[in-house]
């Protein structure tokens, strides 16, 4: 609206102060993730034979959306490499990318999610399924945000504007990939 | 949590002013005022101590336990609700309902409450409830036999006999309130009077099936 | 001091009672001192004409005193209060005496029944006897109970016995209590439980020998 | 980021040129910190005015149970939870964390930095504006069929879980969206807090030269945000057993009631401190002004602060000792919970030391400080019987409880605004309260808090449990003389509540009527008094922002002749 307060401008920690906001966004994120995923081991560990419903998940899909997501944070790394060269147009060319390996990665989810609820593995199923729905869903929804945040700033970035922009849109992709790593073994590999 | 008891207020209020400036028989208006003024308190007292389970319009809960209880006759009512209050109903280990109920009778404490909520949901119009049982009306038919002495071949129920109508009553309760009369959980109390006339009729019903049926075929006649 | 209030009628009642004082008796003298210190120096260092503020940062050694040596000794009798703690709590709650009998308790919303285990003694047998709102023990014999829940939470609390345990739905908690004093108290609901909570109460009848027998006697068969 | 300071140089040396702004983008689309401040402060004073009301009706219900309650009504059991329920809840959520944290953080950080706004103006707009729509889902929340949510704040499942057990399918579902509609409101919130005083520190201003209340609002926000992740993904976890028939919390199909404690209390005993320490920095403030006083140990009340901040993590499960954990698990949390006396008693005797040596000035915002400090030593040493295990069993969800955490609450959340309103309102409005009515409002408040929860501590060790909406039903609880202690309370309850309305019309009669504030009445040293009062948009013309020299309490320096000696005064 008005210009940037000079508060913004300031820098006492050396930091650049999105990026600074951009860490206190992603340590809240990982206690948010962080106590989903404890109670989910805590019900797991206690309960064995939650592995006969772990075992109707699909790992193939998973490990290929693993894939799909690391391609994504690499593409996100180099769109922040050409921001920091000050090429705006290239950065926003691989946030397009980027934002691309996320829609990748929503449709498999949806493909996966449709065979599983056609074969009557609802969120009501079974604990497993409510935790696995739940869990998921949390992270599509970060995926979503993340998506319609890097169209935003590519538009920008396209322009050379707010370039800075481009490497906190990363930070918070890599935070989404990693708590993907954390989820997939744990929905899908333990068996 | 309050609009609708302060909207009877408010329509009370208004009747009173009403009556009390533009009515030409003011021995009219009166009876008008004091029926509606006991209507508006026995419909606080429903708001405040039915309504949660029984429903805005008293049409039951089968999720809770809590039965469809409008348009029953206030007798009826009124001595269900002091036998739970008296704990000849609502006492019985297995009776997990009726001890659902039983506090919330015992939270009336006030002389004449039970009486006003009585007329009140005993003026409800009377809620059918959706089936939720498979009985079969047909077989049922002639298990009803037993039953028309006292609740009469309409189902409508006989005061003298202390029989409340049954051709509204909700499936899922009836088969409740049948086995809990069968198995000794309803109508065992010493004191309940009532109960024991109905307790031995319900043991001419042999399984869950054939009351299932007289339920299907009791609930066909209105 | 809690004694003074409600009669301590179990056998680890006095233990809670003491721990209870001796906390309070602790906590109180700091308290008092503090208060007193905080009330002196707010009546000594009052505003007065003429006289300034002294410049004091918290670094000074003789000043420092005054807050490191008291602070040493809370710590102090925090050991001791921890040490009376857990000790009451490893004997009321973490070790379960042998017992004379095993009674069940069953909560749900909104009331409580209970299960004696009859002549026999034993739980789970025909002579069991079934009770809603009303509790029978004897008078100096061990008890365990086993505390269930049908819904939700409920907590089983008997405050002339200092006892309270939640109950949770879909596990069966065990504790116990030995009640020292005939007479009959009352059992409340100690967590939210819905919108009875408020009356979920029985009561607990502690009898003497005698009158248990008596009471299991006349019990027979139901 | 690199848009060049002159940019904004006409809302901060030319403040006056806001006249042309509509009342709307003036004050309710500002972006300016202390506008949003304000609008925190006036949005958590209207749902005090809810908070307060509720325990005036089930009170009187209490002490007259039964009897129509003037102004209300009969109190059904269904209403008389869902008051008991969200008067914890709105107390709580929607007017202490509002007023402690997000009103005085928003409108005191960046003036007491030296900073001309936050770092994020319109994420702060927007935190404020969440946080709006939360107050009005919970308003919504007491009307909707069924009425409001009557399954005490911590909501504990399966109870919260399933219309069939609360009753209230609306209701529930409408508060726990509040609430975390609210928490995200305090993340957005939080972040902006502590990258702003992290990041915009006026030039000189080092770490311990940091006001203590802008570190305890930072602190604060740290433990907030820790805390109050699990919570939120309970949150989903419950909203879903709520509305989609997940099972998450639900023993019948594999779900563990537990966790959802668990889960709760890991939040809600940091978020006790996530209110308290902002009030104690308050305090911090207000007694070394008005004793003219060096705080006695600034780093260790610091530390003492981090101390309980970190050790309130390891101590949630105190409040589930007898809730059906390993009993062996309740040893641990005794030693924890009794290790919270250190920094908490070290942290009380500091402030008391600060008086030490000073010349103590009874006007009202220092009158409330110290009834803080007297009033938290009762919550504070009831607590160590509650956290020890052994009387726990006794005293668990008794009125001893609630009176404990009222004498913890009500210092923190009441008395804590209302030093800070007294002490701020000068800055705020540019005119100075009534002082005789300022006295007149302490004594009422401060006395009859006593009056209230003492005989509820005697209540509590009668073994008088908590959310029963009629003790009559329990033969040893309706005895005449508990039956009178009730009374009591509500009856000091009443006189204290109308004691508020004394504020209420000081407040707003000073706002406009108030005599004029000077720049720096209360002879502060800290940065907000260098400014005018109310300060301009940008706090400081923006050629004259603040640089700082010393720390924040430097009062009654030797060789100088006035008593104080403030931040941005170079040597």
């Amino acid at each position: 609206m008005h210009g940037k307060p000079i508060a913004n401008t300031r820098s006492v920690m050396g930091i650049p102060t999105a990026k600074l906001a951009v860490y206190w966004v992603i340590g809240s994120e990982i206690v948010i993730f962080g106590g989903l995923i404890a109670s989910y081991l805590m019900h797991r560990l206690a309960h064995p034979e939650w592995a006969f419903d772990a075992a109707h998940t699909d790992w193939r899909i998973g490990a290929v959306n693993t894939f799909v997501l690391l391609t994504s944070s690499l593409f996100a790394v180099q769109a922040h490499h050409y921001a920091h060269k000050g090429d705006g147009a290239t950065a926003a060319k691989w946030l397009y990318l980027t934002t691309g390996g996320g829609g990748l990665f929503l449709m498999f989810k949806a493909y996966e999610w449709s065979v599983e609820i056609g074969h009557g593995y609802t969120i009501t199923a079974a604990p497993f399924w409510s935790f696995y729905y739940t869990a998921a869903g949390i992270h599509a929804s970060h995926i979503i945000a993340g998506m319609i945040i890097m169209m935003f700033i590519a538009q920008t970035a396209k322009k050379n504007e707010e370039l800075h922009r481009v490497e906190n849109i990363g930070l918070y992709w890599h935070f989404v990939d990693l708590v993907w790593i954390f989820l997939f073994p744990l929905l899908y590999i333990a068996k | 949590m309050k609009v609708k008891s302060t909207l009877a207020v408010l329509a009370t209020a208004v009747t009173l002013l009403a009556g009390g400036t533009g009515c030409e028989h003011p021995g009219h208006a009166l009876a008008t005022v004091t029926s509606s003024a006991a209507d508006a308190e026995g419909d606080a007292l429903y708001v405040d101590y039915c309504q949660q389970c029984h429903g805005v319009d008293g049409e039951g809960n089968d999720g809770v336990g809590a039965p469809s209880i409008a348009g029953l006759p206030e007798w009826y009512l009124g001595r269900q609700v002091h036998k739970f209050k008296d704990g000849v109903r609502g006492t019985h280990f297995d009776d997990i309902m009726g001890m659902k109920m039983r506090p919330m009778a015992l939270t009336l404490t006030n002389d004449g409450q039970v009486d006003r909520i009585a007329a009140y949901v005993a003026k409800m119009p009377a809620v059918k409830t959706a089936a939720t049982l498979d009985g079969d009306a047909e077989k049922g038919k002639a298990g009803f036999g037993t039953c028309v002495a006292c609740h009469q071949a309409d189902g409508s129920g006989n005061e003298a006999l202390n029989a409340p109508p049954i051709a509204q009553t909700d499936d899922w309760y009836a088969l409740t309130q049948l086995t809990n009369f069968k198995t000794g959980v309803r109508g065992a109390h010493e004191d309940d009077v009532e109960g024991a006339q109905m307790a031995p009729m319900a043991k001419t019903l042999a399984d869950e099936q054939a009351m299932k049926d007289v339920i299907a075929y009791m609930r066909t006649l209105k | 001091m809690i004694e003074r209030l409600v009669l301590p009628a179990s056998t680890f009642a006095g233990d809670i009672d003491f721990l209870f004082w001796f906390i309070h008796m602790m906590v109180g003298g700091w308290f008092l001192l503090v208060q007193g210190m905080f009330w002196y120096l707010l009546f000594r260092y009052r505003y007065q004409e003429g006289v300034k503020s002294q410049y004091v940062t918290g670094k000074e050694k003789h000043l420092k005193r005054w807050v490191n040596i008291p602070h040493a000794l809370i710590i102090l009798c925090d050991v001791a209060v921890i040490f009376f703690a857990v000790q009451v709590w490893y004997n009321v709650k973490q070790v379960l005496p042998e017992a004379d009998a095993t009674i069940r308790v069953v909560s749900q919303q909104w009331a409580w029944s209970f299960v004696h285990p009859g002549e026999d003694g034993e739980l789970g047998t025909d002579d069991d006897i079934k009770t809603v709102d009303e509790l029978h023990v004897q008078e100096g014999s061990t008890y365990h109970f086993q505390l269930e829940s049908r819904d939700v939470l409920h907590s089983f609390s008997v405050p002339v016995f200092r006892l309270k345990q939640d109950a949770v739905p879909g596990r069966v908690i065990t504790g116990w209590f030995e009640p020292t004093k005939a007479g009959v108290y009352d059992i409340q609901c100690a967590e939210m439980c819905g919108i009875g909570h408020g009356i979920m109460g029985a009561r607990i009848h502690v009898e003497t020998a005698e009158q248990h027998a008596a009471w299991v006697a006349s019990n027979k068969g139901s | 980021m690199s848009e060049p300071a002159s940019v904004h140089h006409d809302h901060g040396a030319h403040d006056d040129h806001g006249h042309d702004q509509s009342f709307v983008s003036k004050y309710l689309l500002s972006t300016d910190h202390k506008i949003i401040g304000l609008q925190y402060l006036l949005t958590g004073m209207f749902m005090a005015l809810f908070g307060g009301f509720f325990p005036y009706v089930f009170r009187m219900q209490l002490a007259f149970p039964g009897l129509s309650v003037p102004f209300y009504g009969v109190v059904s059991p269904t209403e008389y939870n869902a008051l008991i329920t969200n008067h914890g809840s709105v107390m709580i959520f929607w007017v202490a964390m509002p007023v402690l944290i997000a009103a005085f953080g928003n409108y005191l950080i960046p003036l007491m930095i030296g900073a001309d706004d936050m770092v994020f103006p319109r994420l702060n707009r927007l935190s404020y504006q969440i946080f709006a729509l939360s107050a009005v889902i919970i308003i919504i929340s007491f009307i909707v069929p069924q009425g409001g949510f009557g399954g005490a704040w911590t909501a504990y499942p399966p109870l919260s879980a399933n219309a069939d057990y609360n009753l209230t399918p609306w209701g529930s579902t409408l508060w726990l969206i509040a609430v975390a509609v609210e928490f995200v409101a305090f993340l957005i919130g939080g972040i902006n807090f502590i990258t702003t005083a992290m990041n915009s520190r006026a030039p000189g201003m080092r770490w311990f030269d940091v006001p203590m209340i802008v570190w305890m609002i930072c602190i604060a926000s740290i433990l907030f945000m820790a805390s109050v992740g699990p919570l939120i993904a309970g949150a989903v976890m419950l909203g879903f057993d709520q509305n989609l028939g997940t099972h998450f919390f639900d023993p019948k199909a594999g779900g563990d009631p537990i966790l959802w404690q668990h889960l709760f209390w890991f939040f809600g005993h940091p978020e006790v401190y996530v209110v308290l320490l902002p009030a104690t920095g308050i305090v911090a403030e207000v007694i070394t002004t008005f004793s003219r006083k060096k705080l006695f140990g600034y780093k260790t009340i610091l530390y003492t602060a981090i101390g309980t901040g970190i050790l309130s993590f390891f101590v949630w499960a105190h409040h589930q000792f007898i809730a059906g954990i390993d009993p062996r698990m309740a040893n641990v949390f005794t030693v924890t919970t009794v290790l919270i006396s250190i920094p908490i008693a070290e942290m009380m005797f500091l402030f008391i030391g600060t008086l030490y040596g000073g010349s103590i000035r009874f006007k009202p915002p220092m009158l409330f400080a110290l009834s803080f400090i007297a009033l938290f030593m009762i919550g504070g040493v009831t607590g160590i019987p509650l956290g020890a295990s052994g009387s726990d069993i006794y005293l668990h969800d008794s009125y001893y409880v609630i009176a404990h955490f009222h004498y913890t609450f009500f210092p923190i959340a009441i008395i804590g605004s209302f030093t800070a309103l007294y002490y701020w309102f000068p800055k705020m409005f540019g005119r100075m309260m009534n002082e005789t009515l300022g006295y007149v409002h302490f004594w009422v408040t401060a006395v009859t808090v006593n009056g209230i929860f003492i005989p509820l501590f005697v209540l509590g060790a009668a073994g008088q449990h908590r959310r029963i909406y009629n003790y009559n039903h329990f033969a040893e609880l309706s005895t005449p003389d508990l039956q009178a202690l009730r009374i009591v309370a509500t009856v000091s309850l009443v006189i204290m509540l109308l004691g508020q309305f004394v504020f209420l019309f000081n407040f707003f009669y000073s706002m406009f009527f108030g005599e004029r504030a000077t720049k720096n009445p209360w002879k502060s040293c800290t940065l907000e008094w260098t400014t005018e009062s109310p300060p301009p948009h940008g706090n400081w013309p923006v050629d004259e922002l603040p640089t700082v020299y010393r720390g924040p309490y430097e009062y009654a320096v030797e060789g100088r002749d006035e008593d104080y000696w403030p931040q941005n005064v170079p040597n």
